[in-house]
């Protein structure tokens, strides 16, 4: 017959095998076990030439810039990376986390760099490249020293001298679809609390910080936006249920 | 901007001009079908745009737009008012150039182009997509005035595609060992996601592209993406071309950077993903004004990452007495919910609140509740009750609350 | 327009070279967020477009636009796709300005401006509207080439707006004498439509506002329409002005020289309304080639003005037999239902068809059937079994059959 | 307190009351009762006034053009206007159906005129126009002779004279929800028919009416759209399952 109804997705004949070569021109990332990383090596001093060519005027010469992103170095101590935990996280010493700060493993940083950066040219660089900028940023942090040569095999090593590497926990209930939530709130419908404060709302001087809220509301419904700017607002009859019953 | 005054019906004398002199579309020939082959909004509606929040992010293309909350009605957003999140900015990608490829754990790794993903058996489904930074500005303090920006990183659509795990089965996937996937985009910042296969093996992953009868739009992800249900929006990969299939997580940069929760003892949580439930009071909401005393409507939006919304409490005094709102139906899971209570205002002061209950009659946190646990340096995952403010002057303002 | 052998995932030799050598898009920096802030669909889908039909109107401001179901998923319609049917052009009408009128029967006739109708509690539903002349090309013979122009004055939208019912209780509404409304709109053809009490009482009978999230678009509108689930769209009235209570139907020149089905009697049918239940299949349809054999998922639309779709039967074989296809969920009444049926095409000659049946029980008739009853005259409420034939070299067209 | 949450739908205090004079503006529309007709007067010659410079450029000086919309006058009979049956209708003698063929009631003509011509110029005509202007149409169909003066008072017998005013019935189950259907279709599932041959299709000639079906068609997905105008089509592969197997 001219025509087969057949079980629901099979699919028949659709899609095709993938050839080495394109598994090997797409499958780039590295995991935290280094699966997936390229051979190679790269030194600090490598790294700074790319870094002052490609990175530092976005993230400055000491990835200490906040102009284009927040800062990828500071904020972590030796003792951090004794430890593995970066204490400013905890006692909230510095005001702004910066990458080295948080990144718990330095398969990350390369991967990440890998495919990503830089911002404007992401997959430009080589593998060696990749290396040495890396061993600069860790260099930066006081992770290696400076005349460190990253490559495929000391990798390992350095994961254990990253300030955060114990920083992480996965013990919490948001990942998996059988996780438990953390926060149990009660539904109490009447007399729930005896008195309601106010404890946080917009200071007035920045009122205007978002522009005029009129011109990001309709001009018809139930509601106006609030007149933020300083144009004169129109004047508003707010005393009364409509106008049709005066 | 027309005045107030303006839109009301006024019976002066005679009656209403607007009434008595009939306007020029009565009196005349309007413009022909298809003018706009593809229909836009009306002028009068510019308003409604989805913006930056000034100062949050340094450069447009690593940054966030956030949807008009406070003007949309029903559960579907607009696909031209959809919330941006970009890393390394978005674009219109050829879609016949696109390929997807299927590779670790599977005994054929595989490759597709978009007229095979197009010719398989889909499903459609509504779904909400939530980033999980949405309002991560109030962790601490209220920062932010309208709901727009505390809540506009938020969006719900009719999203078409393929279930991934019938396509795993078919590239014979080692649903043994491949306990998680790695999911990749083809953009700048190739966008690299690690997902449980528990949540593939549900058959709610999708490998979509269709968003509201339509294809995806560029902003987000077209020709393909991933929908993760439940699952905070940067899993939802854009402009996906690789699936892989690991026996452990990737640790990639936005699970190991950013999109981790930090903790009052100074651990981050990893892996933070499902977006709990949550509401939020869209009408009347922050930076908004009444227009007078009388009848109100007080509406929103309630959604749950772990199922469907059961039930969503209103407040009007701040959270001491609470009553049920009306639920809009279909109620669907991972979706979207509208509610609405109706109101009478006195045009005296009042605290609104909107408090969510899920299917698996989780609660929806009080700021307080939430803090005691989580601590405000978590940035993530923000899902406490949000207060507006409701002042006699008809003002409604962002506020936070303390009860005792 | 790329040629088919772009679009194919090619293998020679090393690979495909659009995954060998990086695109652009992933060796580049995207646009910002905002860039535009109502976003528009791909440069790539600029093909899917609402059309008009040639030679089936004289002018376009009282014409149609067709739908291009052939290219759209799910149940939704984006509303830039929504078809179009003016009678005297269509207006973007300033909102502050519009006032909405009820009289006749009723203790107090009142007026109401849009910040009154939306003040008031509303519903979110999802719904077809179908022009009680769509397929009407079709009554006698095969006239036109794609689902587009056979099926395309139908679309699907999640409406907000207020029960009419309520706002009539409001008023103080005769239900006992007032057994007929009239609804009128405010743009030149001030379109005017009878619609039973019956309906209105129902609840389902809305004055809306809102369309998928926003405002109704202009040509939909805006800012107020009735919406009437499982009524044709005329009745839809766009621009609605006025609502009045009566106690007979009004025989407006659109219920008494248009919008009646001429009977083979030489009778006319006057009022008829309601959009009974049909079908038909977008992929594969009429106009369409097949890329090459093998897997297809057949797939289409299908609705009922009498309420849910309980099951579509897709026959590939011109209907000699049939087999139930899968519906998507949610199944809402008087909305559209996608349904879909795995397929595999060896190459040879098949005809398409589907065929739905309803929550009442009534299953879409065949052109033998229908024609039976009502003739070939009858310009309205065609809804016959639509059938597409592919051929061997893959192209799919518009035929109808006789069976024996 | 300042709140109360009150009962649904109860609107309290949103809108007012219509005054006499909005009513008066806005509820033109006239039944088969004639209910809503304001009373004034028009005769055919006056008529035909309005008609040949407000009317006749797009409906033809006769009501016989086919240019903008379908004829409004012919295809009626003296015999039509004694049965009040347009026969044609039954015979299908007349190609094109005439708006005197079908309107079943003379209200609908006056209130539509009033209400929405001339087309580019709605209700810009005063009742008497619109009297005069219908009265003419009404003669052009042979309904009413040419001295012949329309009034409030005599639609009514004008009404016994419309040739299809007993050409429309209700009998059918398509307006009210309780209606019932008329056709009936039983669900066969398999070997339902014997044969089946194409009946009808598109004539190869009227291939291209509707453009080149090609752009009207993703430029992905599981079809292409058809090529039918005469700009060459791309070669297609349909002889195979996939370029990839090959
Ligand atoms: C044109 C600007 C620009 C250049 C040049 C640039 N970057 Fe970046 N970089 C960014 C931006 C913006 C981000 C944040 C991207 C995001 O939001 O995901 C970023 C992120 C990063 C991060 C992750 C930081 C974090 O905490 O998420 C690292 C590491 C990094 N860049 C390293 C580099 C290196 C190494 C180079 C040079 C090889 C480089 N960058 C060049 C702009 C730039
Ligand atoms: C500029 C063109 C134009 C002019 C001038 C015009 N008409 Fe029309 N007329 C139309 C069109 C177009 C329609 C169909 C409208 C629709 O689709 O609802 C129409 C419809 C009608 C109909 C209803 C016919 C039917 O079968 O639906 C009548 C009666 C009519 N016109 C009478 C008049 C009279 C009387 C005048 C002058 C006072 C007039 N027209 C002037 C274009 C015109
Ligand atoms: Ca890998
Ligand atoms: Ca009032
Ligand atoms: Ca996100
Ligand atoms: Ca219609
Ligand atoms: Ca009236
Ligand atoms: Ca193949
Ligand atoms: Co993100
Ligand atoms: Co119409």
């Amino acid at each position: 017959g001219c025509c087969t109804i057949v079980q629901a997705w099979a699919f028949e004949g659709l899609g095709r095998v993938a050839t080495p070569a394109e598994i090997k021109a797409w499958d780039i990332d590295v995991r935290p076990d280094f699966k997936g990383i390229p051979k190679g090596r790269g030194s600090v001093q490598q790294g700074q030439l790319v870094w002052d060519a490609q990175c530092a005027s976005c993230h400055g010469a000491f990835g200490e810039s906040n102009e284009v992103f927040t800062p990828i170095v500071g904020g972590t101590t030796d003792a951090d990376i004794q430890s593995g935990h970066v204490a400013a996280l905890r006692t909230g010493a510095v005001p702004q986390r910066t990458t080295l700060m948080k990144v718990p493993t330095v398969s990350t940083l390369w991967d990440y760099v890998n495919r990503a950066m830089p911002w404007n040219a992401p997959k430009s660089l080589s593998a060696n490249e990749v290396y040495a900028v890396t061993a600069y940023i860790l260099n930066l942090g006081g992770i290696v020293p400076d005349d460190f040569e990253l490559n495929q095999d000391n990798m390992a090593a350095v994961q254990n001298k990253m300030p955060n590497r114990h920083g992480m926990t996965q013990q919490h209930g948001l990942w998996q679809v059988s996780g438990k939530p953390d926060v149990k709130e009660r539904r109490c419908m009447s007399n729930c609390v005896r008195s309601v404060v106010v404890s946080s709302s917009i200071p007035d001087y920045a009122a205007d910080a978002h522009g005029n809220l009129m011109d990001q509301n309709r001009v018809i419904g139930p509601v106006r936006g609030q007149q933020t700017s300083t144009a004169l607002a129109p004047k508003l009859a707010v005393s009364h249920v409509s106008a049709g019953e005066a | 901007v027309p005045t107030l005054a303006q839109a009301q019906a006024q019976a002066v004398g005679e009656g209403d001009p607007v009434i008595l002199q009939l306007p020029e579309h009565s009196k005349g020939l309007g413009q022909s079908v298809a003018a706009h082959p593809y229909g836009q909004p009306s002028k009068y509606e510019s308003n409604l745009q989805r913006r930056q929040s000034p100062g949050l992010t340094r450069v447009g293309a690593a940054s966030v737009s956030f949807s008009p909350l406070q003007g949309l009605f029903g559960m579907i957003t607009p696909s031209g008012l959809h919330f941006e999140r970009h890393h390394q900015g978005w674009w219109d990608i050829d879609p016949t150039q696109h390929r997807l490829m299927i590779n670790g754990l599977v005994s054929r790794p595989m490759v597709f182009t978009m007229d095979e993903l197009m010719r398989m058996e889909s499903v459609s489904r509504m779904h909400f997509i939530e980033c999980g930074a949405n309002s991560g500005m109030e962790w601490g303090n209220v920062a932010v005035p309208t709901v727009q920006y505390t809540h506009g990183m938020l969006s719900c659509s009719e999203f078409t595609g393929v279930p991934l795990i019938k396509v795993l089965e078919y590239c014979g996937v080692d649903l043994k060992k491949g306990r998680f996937i790695l999911a990749e985009g083809a953009d700048g910042s190739s966008m690299t996601r690690t997902i449980p296969m528990e949540m593939v093996e549900s058959g709610e992953v999708l490998l979509a592209y269709g968003q509201n009868g339509e294809m995806l739009r560029p902003e987000n992800g077209y020709p393909l993406r991933l929908v993760v249900p439940g699952v905070q929006g940067v899993s939802w990969v854009k402009y996906l071309r690789r699936i892989e299939v690991g026996d452990q997580p990737y640790g990639t940069k936005d699970e190991s950077v950013h999109y981790v929760d930090l903790m009052p003892d100074g651990q981050h949580r990893q892996y933070t993903s499902i977006q709990e439930c949550k509401s939020v009071i869209t009408t009347p909401s922050g930076g908004q004004k009444l227009l007078n005393t009388g009848f109100y409507n007080i509406t929103g939006l309630a959604w749950s990452g772990r199922g469907a919304i059961k039930a969503v409490d209103v407040s009007v005094d701040g959270g001491r007495n609470w009553k049920p709102a009306r639920l809009e139906e279909p109620v669907l899971s991972k979706c979207l919910t509208r509610f609405s209570l109706p109101w009478v205002w006195s045009g005296q002061e009042a605290i609104l609140q909107s408090r969510a209950v899920d299917s698996t009659g989780y609660v929806q946190p009080s700021y307080q509740t939430l803090r005691g646990v989580r601590g405000s340096k978590s940035v993530y995952h923000n899902n406490a009750i949000q207060s507006w403010q409701v002042l006699a002057s008809g003002e409604v303002n962002n506020v936070q609350v303390k009860a005792s």
